[in-house]
């Protein structure tokens, strides 16, 4: 999908400018209504019962103590949750995951629900449901689930003809690594580990579900995509798609995490049993054990280079742990993994394992942060190896235009190298470092996404432009699409107001995921934008009694295009606009469109560090973020994705991780004992916006949300190993790692 | 669950004996609050002692301070005599949680909370503190060191409860100190903990205290430690003997929060940072 | 479990509500009062999105019992604005572009100002440890500080102002 | 015209790491795919991705592919 490439540089009126957000004064006065904001008439509250076993066969579970409790209005099991997916296996995982059926997989699988008029009350009837498990064997560690002993999670994925728990393995790469190997003047080989994460977000899980007698439904819910929760949710409890509406609340944080269903199905099918509506709201504690956390992963990197800095073999093989449900982790991780770099000889290998832990959701540029920390770690030791400096050794093998990319396509205009060397260049490279500072630096990759997206653009009859776009905003983004409306119509950023619509007021539109938002929706609304111009035009021509042939359409205004027109003078789209009740009646634009062409991103980071070499604390003394947007709509909104995910991957780096004790029960599902940064924790994030245009796209955007969380890992462990003079291999980078290295280096 | 917010001490101890079911102490309810959240307590009463004068003042007495029980973090920091008495017990006090957190968090729900990782628990134990106890029948003066006798477990009996700490007099030339470790800057329970309590003479650390956090079932008071560095002037020998005393009296388990070698390390590192600041506050 | 009175005063207004003595604070005005600014994020204390300050003082209210509030005054963020006047916090927010998802701003609003109702002019470090009880997943808390600082400094010379009528 | 298969779908087409095929448009394309190799249906099914001469289609099957760009068949990718 080629667009007229005129538009990237143009002299932008609004986009690029730094307006204020439609849904600020609504946030910053309380006003805003997230997924635990709304209230029904007659509301229950919904509570689930989990499983404390990491991994337990339910026997039997008697609701009738329960029931029976004044107040009760419903109680669900899986016996409520009928088999409806058909043989779609991918479904039928999502709704064992919502509930358990036979057995528990992890800590906090759900095994049933209750609906009562009170929290109280809901609270007393989940004592009384009385579950006999059986407890299995578990595993959650992703290397002994690898083992050939291990306890199974899911009998029915099997390799060589018996139960594994390796899901699945995926290789990308070309050329022959055996062969590259023999080029090399050095090979580093080394292994690493990390564990695993949550996205963090500070808004829990919550919905309000109403389902009617008549197969009606509505669906109030805090998520990443509400057309996708529709679909997922009417699969799984057998209504019609058409019937249920779902309404995205403000979304309070999501990076992924909210891109699946969890509780959401459980309220539908109590609100169903209990022909009432019910609120369901996670508690923090639930949200760590029994939503979509990232994987932990366990890898090993081989790279043989020339002493020049040529890179001649690259391979990786790392081991994603998907929690109890199989996922596409190792394959996104292995597509990811040397998309930087030019290499003739490549390998990625991803493997994909199941453990005794909740079904691993997406989190922000999925599985490529792992990864990243394995390459860009190493390519530092190799840099180390043969005198050269990691930038240069980048710049050596850094890909370009026309670069055949690890994980397949040739790339077309890309902006990896552009970063490198604006960090190369920048002021904190030249910083003085004191006693046990370190610098570090990596890069990043992510592939973005586009998908299905439509948009309605409808003018009032004052001319002001009421814009509703069917991605959740999740970061800034109706912002955005009220500035490219304005853009394209030529009228004021103020007299745009953009909506997010629920699903009864547009068609399908796909998750707001791997940074697609302003890409696709940004399309859509320039389309619609155009669809409403050819509409304005045509009233103008009505109105002047001219041919629409003859009428143009220039910052706002319709003209009169010829010399028998020079009478005419322009009419702007307030005035066409208060005539509309008179020439056709309400004007508007609309666009439906499967967004292709997303733009690859790239960044790469600097990171300055101290530890304290006697308890092994990590503070960040500066920080800088390179990133390629394509064109950045609203400029503010850009540095702040590059800045949350700086922060997100800093937290990863250092201290962030589950803690699954020896019973195989999360220790720590509390933000007091996952200890994401805290605001004393951080320095200011420097940031630096470069704009390669995607020629995929009429302004050149490409998504920025996800790219940034990829290079902080590895940045922040070249730095904590540049001052502590060992190498880092296990993520976190926590005090107790970081002093037990120094042991190990020391003895 | 009931609440009650009585007027006085006497009313407050009468409600606790009184009750057959569980009874709480609500104080900042900083830690009991959050327990009630995560369903890990399940009162059937509730006694509320914010409204109880006595245990909102800090009074200079006679012979030091007297802190009620239900003085806050920020009310403990804002008091400028108490902060240049005992900057190391208000210090560690100011470390608990958060800004929110500070405006209701108690010393002594600190203490009664009994965890082991307690962050005014140390600071206290190295100052010399007391609690006063108040049952149905008798008041007793007992030191702070004496409360806890377990994760979760101290010696007051079901009809007691804390109605102030008592800090002493500071000796001329004396100071103390307070610091923890934690991998964040702010927002977590210490994996480790130190104070230290000392009195110069020429230079010369005379007396001194050193307790440890987070490194055994309660804090302890390490008198090994204290020994290390009595007589001396705080030189590196004297730091690192400290340093070895302290790591040789811990009994730290494996956790979430930290390993036992990393709590036993840290704690004579964080032991000889403590007593270089008491040491230069008390004018050494 | 019997309900329990109680009469309290919330941004100026005196209010009655009754609630069971183990709610907490953060529930009642959300549940019982219709104030939702104020968000549960962890119900432990460990994220700020329920600062509200009671008798002045900053507090999580997810750690206060609703029976607690019986005679105190209660702000939340809901309270900051002066009619259609936005707090200088408010109003730097949404030009530093200090909100992404927005659940953890009313939260730091309410942190912010009871900072700078004690400290007019702090550093970037206090503002970061004064804030350090707010948890912010989507910023990296970079344009939050910058809003804050901006808003001081309006509100320091809006006092200037004030001070200069006033003589 | 030749197609580069990538990942998973190699081992749909018994390991090839390309394959020949003529097809004007994507859906062209994938409908022959799925006759050659009926396993690669199951891979369809999952989500494919498309790239034509470096641009990555996903739902646009309508999309012509030129003579002599580069056809690289992907797995479809998801984000957070």
């Amino acid at each position: 999908m080629k667009h007229d490439q005129s538009y990237t540089d143009q002299d932008f009126k609004v986009i690029g400018s730094r307006v204020p957000r439609p849904d600020g004064v609504d946030k910053v006065t309380g006003r805003a209504r997230y997924g635990a904001d709304a209230y029904a008439p007659g509301q229950l509250t919904g509570l689930v019962l989990r499983s404390p076993h990491a991994h337990a066969r339910i026997k039997k579970i008697d609701i009738s103590k329960a029931e029976k409790l004044p107040g009760v209005k419903a109680v669900i099991t899986a016996a409520d949750l009928p088999d409806l997916t058909e043989g779609r296996r991918d479904l039928f995982d999502t709704l064992e995951n919502c509930m358990a059926r036979d057995r528990a997989l992890y800590d906090g699988h759900a095994v049933a629900a209750v609906a009562a008029i009170d929290r109280n009350t809901a609270k007393q009837a989940l004592k009384l449901i009385k579950v006999s498990y059986e407890k299995q064997p578990h595993v959650t560690d992703v290397d002994e689930a690898m083992k050939p002993d291990a306890p199974i999670v899911q009998p029915h994925i099997q390799q060589d003809g018996k139960p594994s728990n390796i899901a699945q393995r995926m290789e990308f790469g070309h050329g022959d690594v055996d062969e590259g190997l023999k080029e090399a003047d050095v090979v580093i080989e080394k292994s690493y580990k990390t564990e695993q994460t949550h996205q963090g977000y500070i808004e829990p899980h919550a919905c309000l579900a109403s389902v009617s007698p008549d197969g009606t439904g509505d669906l109030w819910v805090t998520t990443q995509g509400h057309f996708q929760y529709r679909n997922v949710c009417a699969s799984l409890l057998g209504m019609d798609v058409a019937k249920l509406k779902v309404t995205s609340s403000e979304i309070g944080g999501g990076f992924g995490g909210k891109t699946h269903v969890w509780i959401e199905p459980l309220a539908l099918a109590l609100s169903r049993k209990a022909n009432r509506p019910v609120k369901m709201v996670m508690s923090r504690e639930e949200v760590f054990k029994a939503s979509g956390p990232t994987c932990s992963t366990s890898m090993d990197v081989r790279i043989g280079a020339r002493k020049d800095g040529t890179i001649t073999s690259a391979f990786i093989e790392c081991r994603y742990m998907d929690g109890a449900f199989p996922g596409i982790w190792g394959m996104l991780g292995g597509m990811t993994a040397w998309a930087c770099y030019d290499l003739k000889n490549v390998k990625s290998v991803g493997v994909d394992v199941l453990c005794n832990r909740p079904k691993v959701a997406a989190y922000r540029a999925p599985s490529a942060p792992m990864m990243a920390f394995g390459v860009e770690s190493t390519l530092d030791l190799v840099a180390a190896e043969i005198g050269m400096d990691p930038i240069d050794l980048r710049l050596k093998n850094v890909a370009r235009e026309g670069t055949r990319s690890s994980y397949g396509p040739t790339y077309g205009p890309i902006g990896i190298e552009a970063t490198l060397q604006a960090v190369k260049n920048h002021p904190q490279m030249k910083k003085k470092l004191g006693k046990n500072q370190g610098r570090g630096m990596a890069c990043g990759f992510w592939f973005n996404i586009g998908g299905q997206t439509c948009v309605d653009l409808n003018i009032g009859v004052d001319g002001t432009v009421s814009l509703t776009q069917g991605t959740v905003d999740v970061g800034g983004a109706r912002a955005s699409m009220a500035m490219i409306a304005a853009e394209e119509l030529g009228i004021p950023y103020e007299d745009v107001k953009s909506n997010v619509g629920d699903t009864a007021s547009l068609g399908h539109n796909d998750t707001t995921e791997g940074s697609r938002g302003t890409f696709s929706s940004g399309l859509a609304t320039i389309f619609a934008a155009r669809d409403a111009i050819q509409v304005l035009k045509e009233r103008a021509a009505k109105m002047w009694d001219i041919p629409v042939e003859q009428v143009t359409w220039e910052n706002g205004e319709a003209r009169a295009v010829g010399a028998e027109h020079n009478n005419l003078p322009p009419l702007s789209l307030k005035e066409i606009a208060a005539k509309s009740p008179t020439t056709g009646g309400p004007i508007a634009g609309h666009n439906e469109v499967t967004a292709d062409g997303a733009g690859v991103s790239f960044a790469s980071h600097i990171c300055d560090v101290e530890v304290d070499p006697e308890t092994g604390r990590t503070e960040i003394l500066r920080y800088t973020v390179v990133q390629d947007a394509g064109k950045a709509i609203h400029p503010d909104y850009v540095e702040g994705q590059m800045q949350g995910a700086a922060a997100q991957g800093i937290g990863w780096a250092l201290n962030e991780e589950y803690i699954y004790g020896k019973d195989g029960l999360l220790q720590n599902p509390g933000f007091l004992d996952y200890r994401i940064p805290v605001c004393s924790d951080l320095p200011f994030i420097d940031t630096k916006i470069l704009e390669i245009p995607n020629p995929n796209h009429p302004y050149g955007i490409r998504g920025v949300g996800e790219t940034s969380i990829v290079p902080p890992l590895a940045a922040i462990g070249n730095a904590v190993s540049q001052a502590v003079g060992v190498r880092l291999d296990h993520v976190p980078m926590s005090p107790p790692r970081i002093l037990k290295a120094l042991d190990e280096q020391a003895a | 669950m009931r609440y009650e917010s009585p007027a006085t001490t006497k009313e407050a101890v009468a409600l606790l004996a009184a009750e057959k079911g569980s009874a709480h102490v609500l104080a900042g309810g900083t830690d009991l609050l959050a327990r009630l959240r995560l369903d890990m307590v399940e009162p059937d009463l509730m006694v509320d002692i914010k409204r109880i004068p006595a245990m909102k003042e800090i009074k200079k007495t006679a012979t030091g301070f007297k802190i009620g029980a239900a003085v806050s973090g920020a009310e403990l920091g804002e008091n400028k005599a108490l902060v240049k008495a005992w900057p190391g017990v208000v210090e560690a006090t100011n470390l608990i949680g958060s800004d929110q957190i500070q405006g209701r968090c108690t010393m002594v729900g600190n203490l009664c909370n009994a965890s082991p990782a307690a962050d005014s628990v140390p600071a206290m134990i190295a100052a010399g503190a007391k609690a006063v106890v108040v049952g149905k029948n008798k008041r007793r003066t007992v030191p702070v060191e004496k409360i806890v006798t377990g994760p979760g477990q101290t010696s007051l009996a079901r009809d007691e409860l804390i109605e102030a700490i008592t800090l002493p007099k500071p000796a001329a030339k004396s100071a103390d100190a307070y610091l923890r470790f934690t991998p964040r800057t702010e927002m977590d329970i210490a994996i480790v903990s130190a104070a230290v309590c000392l009195t110069l003479s020429r230079g010369v650390v005379k007396s001194a205290r050193v307790a440890l956090g987070a490194v055994a079932p309660t804090a302890v008071l390490v008198p090994a430690a204290a020994k290390a560095i009595i007589g001396t002037k705080l030189d590196d020998d004297a730091l690192e003997a400290m340093a070895a005393a302290c790591s040789a009296a811990c009994n730290p388990i494996d956790d979430k929060r930290g390993t036992i070698e990393y709590r036993t390390r840290v704690a004579g590192v964080l032991a000889k940072r403590a007593a270089k600041i008491a040491f230069e506050r008390a004018g050494g | 479990m019997s309900s329990v009175l109680v009469s309290t005063t919330v941004n100026g207004d005196p209010v009655q509500f009754a609630c069971p003595p183990d709610e907490t604070l953060l529930n009642s005005l959300r549940d019982r009062l219709g104030l939702t600014g104020a968000k549960e994020g962890c119900g432990t204390g460990d994220c700020g999105s329920c600062s509200i300050t009671l008798d002045g003082r900053l507090v999580c209210s997810c750690l206060v019992l609703g029976v607690e509030a019986e005679g105190r005054e209660i702000t939340t963020v809901e309270g900051l604005a002066e009619g259609s006047t936005l707090h200088p916090l408010q109003q730097q927010f949404i030009d530093q572009a200090a909100l992404q998802c927005g659940i953890c701003t009313p939260g730091f609003l309410v942190a912010a100002k009871a900072l700078l109702d004690r400290n007019p002019d702090p550093t970037e470090t206090e503002i970061r440890y004064a804030l350090a009880g707010n948890l912010c997943r989507c910023t990296g808390y970079d344009k939050i500080v910058r809003a804050v600082q901006a808003a001081a400094k309006d509100m320091r010379k809006a006092a200037k102002k004030n001070a200069k009528k006033k003589k | 015209m030749q197609v580069s298969l990538t990942g998973p779908l190699r081992a749909a087409a018994g390991g090839a790491a390309d394959v020949d095929i003529n097809a004007r448009t994507i859906r062209e394309l994938l409908g022959k795919l799925i006759e050659q190799y009926p396993g690669m249906n199951n891979h369809m099914e999952q989500g494919i991705a498309v790239s034509v001469d470096g641009t990555m289609y996903r739902d646009d099957w309508d999309v012509e592919i030129p003579d002599g760009v580069e056809v690289v068949l992907l797995p479809r990718i998801q984000g957070g």
